[in-house]
């Protein structure tokens, strides 16, 4: 489970420099601003491996900006980030930041599988094209393996007889499981999903908890930000409650679900459950 | 389609063959010569001194005939450039064109630009519709038609200010890119008149089978100059001996009477007349 | 998974804001080479703008001010907006004729606008000069809108309400002018056209079912949604037509400003600077219709989620400054 | 509300088929006034053609399929597929410079664009066909895609590999190409980048969380989506160079389609049909290039909802007879 | 309640020729095709004054395509659709239908408000813009009344403090809200509803059924498309299940939801609640 470890140093004491072993990402007092207006303000996160963390929160609460923070999508402003003990983004070196190069980001990333709300798969592909194209062009796998590992994948999220289609031919819900594909085709520690239900119709929401819940059970280490209640509930390890950019309340799900502590989480679980 | 057949004639009578002179070729520059050839620009959309043959690359017409010949005399094949007829003279002036060769009519402006050696005596003809009266010199209130950029169109802004002077109503001046458009907008009636120089308005007249006349008599007769550049006098003057050299051995007549304008014929070539 | 009592301080305080991160930025020697040979390209031209004595600067401004020419300028703007406010009605009529269910309305729409897209417009306005060479006299019996069919064929008409001499009437600056109009109805049409057709049918939709007729919905809900779509290449059309007023001097148009220029060239031989003035000029109306437009624009694009676009360009920009976007 | 129990039979079994609706169709009058003016028209326009003798039909017929104009045909289509190359390759270079973040790049992209298009075609071809004006050598020390530079001042550039009279070389026919084609790839860096602009930033934004590099996601994923905005204008702008190869008239290039045309006229006084035959030359090629236009578009979009699109485009058309859509 | 009334002719019986007083909609086996794929196949349906018809099926089954016929944006192919008492888009004279001219079609859809599920407001006018828009240039009311009216409306709608924003300024919910007042200040005689809050984030879903049910309270006679099974429950007169362009069942919906009598229905509803 996460512990949103309030760190013992006192207000303004010097940072501690590097994650303990044992954990899948840490993120540690991190401020991000868009212009004038700070989305995040100090948020502090831990979450070890093979675990599930589900992020609920009002709109604009800054879940997003957080997550797309975790992969250096946005770069932050103040704060660290580790994702499997390495800094995301920055080199550390005689005391100064350092950017990373492109490149380096880009084999960052790599590690990190992201699922967008809109899927946002290429149009121009087929299914099994949007799954083998990172593998073939990043990693350099050979065309035979890859189509073989792809069709391996789609086959694992149900869609062993849609290979061939485009994005545009296939469902929302088939379009999400090709994007949870296409993600773990590059064998990713960590997977980030950005409200990958939100944009499906009622009824082909089943499919993709599903094949999320197969991916839990398989040991993956996930955040996973959705409305989703019980989805939380039954598959998360820890649900954290964000709003107005900080995190206000954390825990075992069902424990945060049945007795939240804090007024703001009372009202968004009221709303949202009802 | 007579036209064509009569062009397509005077194109494959050979011309005549000219002996070089090397005393005169020596006077030319190394500049020019060098390559052998001589970079001559013209408007190759003036018939029957300079226009585009029936295979629509070949320049042709007396000017080019005569100039070649010229240029035989001298020792040095010649290169035909088609330009637009305002962009000739400074073509030449910027050394693009090592002679310009395009039915100048000497005046002082280009004099004063340029070293002009005259070969041609043309001045200015008008013409209008068959049957038409039209007085050239009170042509007050009509339109009429010319190509821009040539003399002609100072002549009728000189003319049309004379009619407002006097108080009567000024010329309706229509300036045409080409000589064509020109004549063609007098044979449809758009314009009542055209002038230009007076080989060109004879060949519209015979080109355009009787519905133009000319009207009035030729005025204004002036050389026609080959253009050099200022600094190349010997050059000119090499110019001007080789026409000299032509009219004493017959080759100018010839080609005069090949393209029918032996009337402008002169006797005594000049530089800067 | 890791099974741990939960946080015993499950509401984080935030601490003291962490220092801001000032990282080293990554270095990009590629730029830095493609930017020198930018600078020396610059220079040379530069060098050659002061060196090379055939631009003859002082003869240039001396010339490009003088009143035949800012009559030239003045006549490029007229015709600019009159051809353009002639072709923009020609293109509405023809693009609700192209929409039109009936074939025969949109087929006539159809040929006006392949005719006049197909054919040059130099050529058409050399044509329309030399159209005084097919009538002597043109004479008018529908009113001024049906003038392309005028053109071509009203002399055996007979329902005749007036006519005049087709010589001086069509020739030089109206022919010109004609020319360009027409011409410019074809554009507008096609981009009419797109217009109208880029908003939501559901719009359309809304309308009809709010009980408004196909007219209503046209004018007070397709077409102010279309103008967003319009007006862009319609500046682009305006600007387009400003330089191709430069086309007048083949028709001729005597007092257009690029016949001007070449005029004072070829009068004085010095060809090139006037050249360069010419280059001048339009470049520096086409700047100020250019800095126009992007005001149009702006004002066009009000209310249509102003907050979302200046959202999606904010993380087209953060992305990219994030290594994200190319 | 009325409370009834439920119907007896709760599973409706669907009746025979009743007669389809055969109504009689609402009348439109003003339709009719409209197409009745527009015969008129056409027929006084056939009338023209036939009976008016300056068109000098067999003349032209004669004439407009002489070898010299054909040669004009073939010059006028080798140089808009040259002059678009060229145009191509500097649009996408001027594009990419633009999107830089370096603001020096982007700037250079900028004044590129900014002068290329903010002056009239035919202003800078006559420019050009002048340009051997300037100097009388040209010498070159680097690679042809810098020719921009290279026309503008390489005269006094140290590294020189090669040099050749500028008199001869920047005439006609190819100063006429550079002119086009540096102002085509003015236009087309606007289209490059409208298009990569067009692209869902999403997909880059996937793309780079996939972990592929920016110039991978530019090649593999933004540019092949980008083409579908990118085609429709290239094809666009391939007509429009078709016919601006008709001012190649005037740098002169005199084996051009339309200078070809116009010397014949000029040779024997019959202007107006050699100017008909231009039209219907350039009707003709364009025609054709439409054509193609029309193939190459259904081919860059397929795979993108193509049955989306088709069910939209069903919807209109329905929406459109049930008396929605205007 | 809605009586699918399967009218005692024998098939292939005439036609009956008129609707029943007290039914304010009357859809009589209607056949509708769009190219060669037939979406309706022989729909009956009746609507009384003052009631609440909620409509669910799976996606395809033609469900806003009976809705649009109703109003006349799609033409139907066979059958008859009264709405009050008046055929839709057809006038029969002589025992021949002939087309009704664009302004008598007009006519009978401001009798008809409609609300779509992508809402379709007009995005270059204010909310109280887009409410008086119809009124002003339609009806011809005065603008002042209009206004008057058109504030009072989107107050109904809980949007006083909204009236000036565009569209792009609102959320989902106040966009939908809109919409409503819009179709309202047409006062039409029955509201058509398609999938009103599908396309709205969870936590707006609530708004608009409230605005819904006070409409229903207030006696609105009402076709709802939507897949909130709560609201179909609470407000619904009748619940009819299509599927496949026909209506598989219908009836009450506390019965037909706690006891399908049809495996299609089963199996909607159990995917649905899951
Ligand atoms: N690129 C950006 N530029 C400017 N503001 C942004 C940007 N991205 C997000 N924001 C703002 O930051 C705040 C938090 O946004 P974020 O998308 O992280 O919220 P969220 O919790 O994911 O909400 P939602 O549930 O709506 O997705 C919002 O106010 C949003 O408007
Ligand atoms: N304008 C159209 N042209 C062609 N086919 C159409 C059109 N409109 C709808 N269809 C088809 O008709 C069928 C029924 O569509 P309809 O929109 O009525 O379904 P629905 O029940 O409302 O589904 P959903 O829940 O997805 O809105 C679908 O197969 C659809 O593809
Ligand atoms: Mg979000
Ligand atoms: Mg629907």
């Amino acid at each position: 489970m996460t512990d949103l470890t309030v760190t013992g140093d006192a207000p303004g004491a010097p940072e501690p420099s590097a994650p303990r072993t044992g954990e899948m990402v840490r993120v540690e007092n991190v401020y991000k601003s868009f212009g004038s207006t700070e989305v995040l303000k100090g948020i502090d996160m831990v979450v070890r491996p093979a675990e599930v963390c589900c992020m609920i929160g009002p709109s604009g609460s800054g879940k997003s900006t957080l997550l797309r923070c975790v992969n250096h999508l946005e770069k932050i402003n103040a704060g660290r980030i580790w994702v499997d003990g390495d800094l995301v983004g920055y080199r550390e070196r005689g005391g100064k930041l350092h950017e990373l190069r492109e490149k380096e980001v880009a084999a960052q990333r790599r590690a990190i599988g992201m699922v967008f709300q809109r899927f946002n798969l290429f149009p121009h592909l087929t299914a099994i094209e949007n799954v083998m194209e990172a593998p073939v062009r990043v990693t350099r796998l050979a065309k035979s393996t890859a189509k073989t590992e792809a069709a391996a994948l789609l086959d694992r999220v149900g869609l062993a007889d849609k290979l061939l289609n485009y994005p545009a031919q296939l469902s929302g819900g088939q379009q999400q499981r090709v994007a949870i594909a296409r993600a773990l085709a590059m064998r990713p520690k960590l997977m980030l999903f950005d409200e990958p239900t939100s944009a499906l119709d009622p009824e082909l929401v089943g499919e993709v908890l599903d094949v999320m819940k197969g991916l839990a059970k398989d040991g993956m280490t996930m955040i996973v930000v959705t409305h989703e209640i019980g989805f939380a509930r039954e598959v998360g390890d820890t649900l954290v409650f964000m709003d107005g950019g900080v995190i206000v309340e954390s825990g075992d799900p069902r424990v945060v679900l049945a007795n939240p502590q804090h007024q703001r989480t009372k009202a968004f679980l009221a709303k949202v459950l009802s | 389609a007579c036209g064509d057949k009569e062009s397509s004639d005077t194109s494959s009578s050979p011309a005549p063959t000219v002996a070089a002179d090397s005393a005169l070729a020596a006077k030319v520059p190394d500049a020019v010569k060098s390559d052998g050839k001589i970079v001559v620009g013209t408007d190759s959309t003036y018939a029957p001194n300079e226009f585009l043959d029936t295979d629509g690359k070949t320049v042709i017409g007396f000017d080019v005939d005569l100039f070649n010949a010229v240029a035989a005399k001298l020792g040095l094949r010649t290169e035909w450039v088609s330009s637009k007829f305002a962009d000739v003279i400074p073509g030449v002036l910027s050394g693009k064109y090592e002679a310009g060769v395009s039915s100048f009519t000497i005046n002082p402006e280009r004099k004063a630009e340029t070293n002009m050696v005259s070969y041609f005596n043309a001045g200015t003809q008008w013409a209008a519709k068959t049957g038409a009266t039209i007085d050239p010199a009170n042509a007050c209130g009509k339109k009429v038609a010319v190509q821009a950029s040539t003399v002609q169109v100072d002549d009728i802004t000189a003319k049309s200010k004379a009619c407002t002077d006097a108080g009567k109503p000024a010329i309706t001046i229509e300036q045409f890119q080409g000589q064509d458009q020109a004549s063609a907008s007098v044979v449809s009636g758009k314009n009542d008149a055209m002038l230009a120089d007076s080989p060109i308005t004879a060949y519209a007249v015979k080109q355009t089978n009787g519905q133009l006349a000319l009207v009035g008599d030729i005025y204004d007769s002036a050389p026609y100059g080959y253009v050099v550049k200022k600094d190349q006098t010997a050059y000119a003057e090499a110019l001007r001996d080789a026409v000299a050299a032509l009219i004493a051995d017959g080759t100018y007549k010839q080609i005069l009477t090949k393209w029918g304008v032996e009337a402008g014929a002169i006797t005594t070539p000049a530089l800067n007349p | 998974m890791t099974q741990q009592p939960p946080a015993p301080e499950p509401q984080p305080e935030p601490r003291s804001r962490p220092e801001a991160i000032k990282a080293v930025p990554v270095r990009h020697p590629g730029r830095w080479v493609a930017i020198v040979v930018i600078a020396i390209l610059a220079a040379m031209f530069v060098h050659l703008l002061v060196t090379n004595d055939r631009f003859e600067w002082s003869f240039m401004i001396d010339n490009m001010f003088r009143p035949p020419v800012i009559e030239g300028v003045k006549t490029a703007l007229v015709v600019t907006v009159l051809a353009m406010a002639i072709g923009i009605t020609l293109g509405i009529i023809a693009a609700i004729m192209r929409l039109s269910t009936n074939p025969i309305l949109a087929g006539a729409g159809w040929v006006y606008t392949w005719f006049f897209r197909a054919i040059p417009r130099v050529v058409l306005l050399v044509l329309f000069g030399n159209l005084g060479i097919l009538w002597e006299r043109l004479e008018f019996g529908i009113p001024f809108d049906r003038q392309l069919g005028a053109l071509f064929g009203i002399h055996d008409f007979s329902a005749r309400l007036f006519g005049f001499d087709a010589r001086t009437a069509i020739s030089g600056f109206t022919a010109g002018l004609i020319g360009l109009a027409l011409s410019e109805g074809a554009y507008m049409a096609e981009i009419v056209r797109a217009g109208i057709q880029s908003v939501d049918p559901g719009q359309a939709e809304a309308s009809s079912a709010l009980g408004m007729s196909r007219g209503l919905t046209l004018r007070r809900v397709v077409l102010p949604q279309a103008m967003r779509v319009i007006v862009p290449p319609t500046g682009n059309e305006m600007i387009a037509m400003l330089k191709d007023t430069s086309l007048l001097a083949f028709v001729p148009v005597t007092n257009e400003l690029f016949f001007q220029l070449s005029a004072i060239g070829s009068r004085t031989f010095k060809v090139f600077p006037m050249l360069v003035a010419a280059c001048l000029w339009y470049l520096a109306m086409t700047s100020i219709l250019m800095i126009g437009q992007y005001f149009v624009e702006r004002y066009f694009s009000r209310g249509y989620g102003t907050a979302q676009k200046a959202k999606a360009r904010l993380r087209d920009i953060t992305a990219e400054s994030g290594g994200g976007t190319p």
